[in-house]
């Protein structure tokens, strides 16, 4: 039993840190790291850079362009974009429709798509959620006609996360009215300049725009499109969102975060000191620094296990992870609100028109509040946690 | 021991209720005022004038309802109910309440009441974070008045308020308790910059810059005084995180009631049952608080009275915060968007806790006081 | 409004704190300050004296002994009994089975309990709970048959506090057993020295023998014994269990043992000085204590409303005072335990075998770690923690 | 990086945990082990020898295991499953510790490996609370052997080891981090007075004076070794606790599962569900933190390893906490009797806290470090 790193483990992931330091533009990870949103060329920008230096799909068939990496490396790879600020590969793409496509879709998607989801040529959008379906996503109520050769979708999808931005969206339809609930469900892909579909963006509390809702009015989809068999579309989206269990707490991500409000911290005027002077601010930074070594060895028990066992099988470490993951990732923001103090407040209006006046007060402040409130997202979205109790209630603990 | 209020005390309420609930029952009208030249609606500013809110501290001899801390906070859980973007703490919380204690000019003090002058108070610094002590700002003789130099931040409507008081320093080091001075000045005189900005929860507030900004002094070694007065908006604070969780909490629980997940209503479920339990539980009890907070805030004895604010601001500000948590995580998504009502009451409760000290500030004045007053 | 007493009221106040500081042996005062059980006399004696004094029973109507105090009244001689670590007259007698008699008995049944139970020369038991039967008190099984001028019961009761010093015991009986849960069941009174009971003691977790099984084995009680109504038993009960919300909260003791928590804290050395001087452990019992505070105005509110509402009308008080109440005194415990330290580990057997050895560490700290153990019971019985969440939700949110 | 035991080590826990089982699987054998001379069974720790556990840190060479932090977490895991009574960490972890760290007589570590000889480590004093260097207890030289004087409190099973290590002061103040020794002492000595008690979960533990008791030098500036041996000890405590928390919160499920309320088993009540969803992620963040110790209990830095475990004792002990009072509230008054399991299982729970420092303790050691090592 080691929790070290071995040596060539060592090497791997310095030379990883190395390429995210040297070669992903600093602008993009500085937004990264203070959580502001990004701009469409930024995601794409940093993404063709890890995709020419085969970096972007490492988790997908190495005949598509992944790597045939130990859990341990993958594990590497993921801490060390997030302990870096690299915008990771767009998820929609690289963990969830393109090993969707890799393992269930035809020889003719998998041409068709694979290598655009690869570059983000092709930026997917995720068409789960409806409005009446949240954490009972079974519930949906899209539908997919069948007429010749084309599918007809009427209905409309919501939390699209980013779909302002997206060529293609890959939906789960229903197919069968007649059947339960899980069943008659299929797995499509739409092209989202298709006519009948509108995007409508959400505005969220903290004054973002990431997500959206998506109409589908007589939406004609050639058959074609559909991914695997008819009304099997569950079971997909079950692979998919098993897929990755690495990650799913983004442990590098609130490290990285945490030593910034260490930092901040000590940089920030209180009394006749700093913040950091302050044992109350301290104890609550160490009980989260605590709490997410616990976790983060918790990932790797997880990451360790999954040589030995089948990848397939559920397993209680999820939830712990969105769990904790979440919790430790707010309070993260909590802290970092908490240092701004009464510069948490202002909330200028920098960017939308224009003005490029400076900051209010310190230069990363005017972001902390906006962060606390996106962050609170993160224990609802993704299966709540509320829901991740269930789970653990009923498939672990038998009740 | 007598926890009724008067029949006059019930009438404010009443009123200040049914105020609340015409001009902001319908969330998107508060979308409209904030939209306002000044991010506040005239028309309800007048109204407040015209219902005799703006002169509660007045004594009636001079037109006003000579109202104390339990009808500021009538009004501040009115406030809280509505998320009210009107300046009432600015202008009569704090600025009645410093021009009254400083003896601040009579005909000023009617001008306010009768809503025809705002006020503003500046007295954070960038360097001072919750110290009202704490002051680089600097204030030299200059025949009858007095040339203002430094900076002041977050200014809570400082933008648009027409008369500012500073606090600024006649003598000694920045962190010393004493030499700390009580300015009036005119938005308007040279030497004043002021920059106007949008806070997180929706309100305004300003950055204000002072170079050699002529203005009058209203008190010297006026600490006492803007401790007090700083007291008293604690205790309106959390009159106002009163109003704001009792009507997130109502509004959690009815949407508990509607929305259907797993063919029922997610209330049915025992596990939100009894986190709503607890809502209930916190909102309770951060009302006996602010009702404390009421009380002490006119405890003659500085000390004690100051200790108490702090415990009062301590719990309400962990309870808002807990309860704000709550009810976006009970509500999901929905919660999340701009659109809906639940978001911009947590955003609020959470911006409250930086006002005047966090939960962190105010308990560790407590430890120092080595616990509450008995 | 006015938190502040009156001078009436205070004058009332000063009167009873001077009554309690000296009349009440300061031995037993000083057992119930580091909560230790006392034994059967020293309630006897304390309440003998009260009840002397014409204090044992002032929420009795005022021709059995009752005071005709307001509500603030009634708060402040409960506040005060507690805050003076001075026994509070036996719950069984005086807030249960008195009252119930008082309203629901006979004439005959006033005359021949009601001296006695105030002067404590009948002790009675409290028989509600039953092994299957905990929070679901309405499923009891114990059965009451008729026979003639008897009932004979036969059942078993559990948790039967000091059922061990018990004259006599109030017990709730199936009377009907075709009837609906809480209807059917009986409101009855029995001599303990009737044949066929048996007491068995249940030694908790803190090593104290407080609580008893009784168990009835063909036990014939007079009918005149029945109070009230057949089959009426339920309601009686709900009277019972409603008729104090005043001291549920033990406000007044957990002040008392906050201040002495305080106190040993700067009596217990720590580093280069006391326990006291550590700032975390003065931070959480600032919170104890302000908490404490909130609570303590959330009960006065409840004592000020009594005098306009209706007093058998349900209140979420209660709830609220019991879930906070509950937390707060085990927040008391934790920190007393805190203070110990190493030496709230040693558990000497002092008393029992008589041999009256020094203590092992600080006098005091022997009693702390039986006393945290002990009150993890306050969450739990009365309606457990659980319960009064339920209570809120379904009656007061309407969930 | 690596989480796979070796065969060894999985020899080694399995044979462990089948002697917890087979001795402690009937929870009314503890109290007859209780009830014996020692506090503990004779048979028990003479099984443990036979099983090499008390070799377990000698080498192969002197007839041991070899084993590190990883075998003893193993063994102490087990021990917290079942609650075993005998006297592992004091003679194994904290007296062999000490021994092998000192270079302490071979021979007697040949006997405690045996099960012929027990050990105590007398290091607490009643003003030191959980300051290992704070020591009035003076050491004089006198010829060969030094003559200890003072009191030394909570040893754990103290009252029946054959040999207790002292540590005691050649020199300096009271809080000095120098001078001082490490000291072996036979407990029939003259001058040694022992008084033996029950502590709170159902060990033995004594007071000690020293009055001139003649000792044999093991260390001089024994400090690093202490500080590393109580490191150890942590460790161990921490597995103990994984143990303990794991089948606590095994037997509330279970419990679950069985009790009927309402008709039906109050498992299906969701607000239960959720809070043994709780205890299931409190122990595996537990156990993670537990794997921490151990492996960090080896780090030559010995601020970063003492800061290290430092952290793990604080969480450890702050989840064991939520989770005994979690086990006995969903259980209700059936826990709450000395009859039944999920009682003892709280109450070494909470007694694990107050051994080698609390909560408060560790926390402030890892604040005043500025965080944890990377």
């Amino acid at each position: 039993m080691e929790l070290r790193y071995t040596a060539e483990e060592i090497a791997f992931r310095d030379e990883l840190r190395q390429f995210f330091r040297t070669q992903i533009p600093a602008e993009i990870r500085r937004k990264v790291s203070e959580g502001r949103a990004l701009a469409r060329i930024d995601y794409v920008t940093s993404q063709k850079i890890l995709h020419a230096a085969g970096l972007a799909t490492p988790n997908w068939p190495v005949e598509w362009g992944g790597k045939d990496w130990s859990p341990v490396q993958r594990y590497i790879f993921v801490e060390e974009l997030q302990a870096n600020a690299v915008p990771q590969p767009l998820g929609f793409n690289v963990t969830m429709v393109g090993p969707v496509i890799a393992t269930f879709g035809s020889e003719d998607q998998k041409r068709r798509f694979l290598p655009g989801t690869a570059s983000l040529d092709i930026w997917w959008a995720q068409g789960f959620s409806e409005p009446g379906a949240g954490s009972d996503l079974a519930s949906l109520k899209t539908t997919a006609r069948r007429e010749g050769e084309h599918f007809v979708i009427n209905g409309q999808k919501t939390w699209t996360t980013l779909g302002q931005y997206a060529d293609w969206i890959f939906c789960l339809v229903r197919t069968d009215a007649s059947a339960k609930k899980q069943q008659g469900i299929s797995f499509i892909l739409i092209d989202m300049k298709t006519p009948g579909i509108t995007v409508r963006p959400i505005v969220t509390i903290d004054g973002g725009h990431e997500v959206n809702e998506v109409f589908f009015d007589e939406v004609k989809v050639p058959a074609e499109n559909l991914v695997g068999e008819l009304n099997k579309g569950w079971d997909y989206a079950k692979f998919l969102l098993s897929n990755e269990r690495i990650g799913i707490a983004r442990i590098g991500m609130t490290k990285e975060r945490l030593a910034r409000v260490k930092r901040l911290a000590q940089e920030t005027p209180s009394g006749e000191g700093t913040v950091w002077d302050d044992p109350d601010f301290r104890r609550r930074l160490a009980w989260s620094e605590i709490e997410l070594k616990a976790l983060e060895i918790t990932q790797m028990r997880v990451v360790a296990a999954q040589r030995t066992r089948a990848a397939d099988k559920p397993d209680p470490s999820s939830s712990i992870l969105k769990i904790k993951g979440s919790e430790i990732q707010q309070q993260a923001t909590q802290l970092l609100m908490d240092v701004a103090g009464p510069y948490a407040a202002p909330r200028p209006d920098r960017e939308e028109d224009g003005l490029n006046l400076p900051s209010v007060g310190p230069e990363w402040a005017d972001a902390a509040a906006p962060l606390f409130f996106n962050f609170r997202k993160v224990s609802i979205y993704g299966g709540s946690n509320e829901i991740q109790r269930n789970i653990i209630a009923k498939a672990f603990l038998g009740l | 021991m007598d926890f009724d209020l008067t029949d006059e005390q019930r009438l404010l309420a009443e009123s200040v209720n049914r105020f609340v609930s015409d001009r902001y029952g319908d969330f998107e009208k508060r979308k409209a005022y904030r939209a306002e030249a000044k991010g506040y609606a005239a028309a309800n500013w007048s109204a407040m004038a015209e219902m005799g809110l703006l002169a509660l501290p007045l004594t009636e001899e001079e037109g006003g309802f000579g109202g104390g801390p339990v009808e500021t906070m009538l009004v501040m859980e009115a406030i809280g109910r509505g998320l009210v973007v009107e300046p009432y703490l600015a202008t009569v919380v704090l600025g009645l309440g410093l021009l009254r204690g400083a003896g601040g000019p009579p005909e000023l003090q009617a001008q306010v009441a009768a809503g025809e002058a705002t006020l503003a108070f500046a007295h954070q610094e960038r360097q001072a974070r919750y110290d009202l002590h704490d002051l680089a700002t600097t204030a030299r003789r200059d025949g009858d008045a007095y040339l203002l130099d430094g900076a002041k931040g977050v200014v809570l409507n400082g933008d648009t308020a027409d008369r500012i008081i500073v606090s600024a320093r006649l003598s000694g080091g920045r962190r010393d308790r004493t030499g700390i001075g009580l300015f009036l000045l005119d938005a308007a005189t040279q030497g004043v910059t002021r920059r106007g900005y949008a806070t997180q929860d929706g309100l305004r507030a300003a950055e204000i810059v002072l170079e050699g900004a002529r203005a009058t002094l209203l008190a010297e070694d006026a600490l006492p005084l803007v401790e007090r007065v700083a007291d008293e908006a604690i205790a309106a604070l959390c009159a106002e995180a009163v109003g704001a969780m009792e009507t997130l909490r109502d509004l959690t629980v009815d949407y508990l009631k509607t929305r259907q997940q797993f063919g029922r209503a997610i209330g049915e479920f025992q596990a939100l049952q009894h986190r709503a339990a607890d809502m209930l539980v916190a909102t309770e009890q951060a009302r006996s608080m602010a009702m404390y907070a009421a009380m002490m805030v006119q405890e003659p004895d500085a000390a004690a009275r100051s200790t108490a604010l702090s415990a009062a601001k301590a719990l309400v500000g962990k309870l808002a915060d807990q309860l704000g948590k709550e009810a976006i995580q009970l509500h999901g998504g929905i919660a999340m968007t701009e659109e809906y009502k639940a978001g911009h009451y947590f955003k609020r409760l959470s911006m409250l806790n930086v006002l005047f000290g966090d939960v962190d500030h105010h308990l560790r004045r407590v430890v120092a006081a080595g616990g509450l007053p008995d």
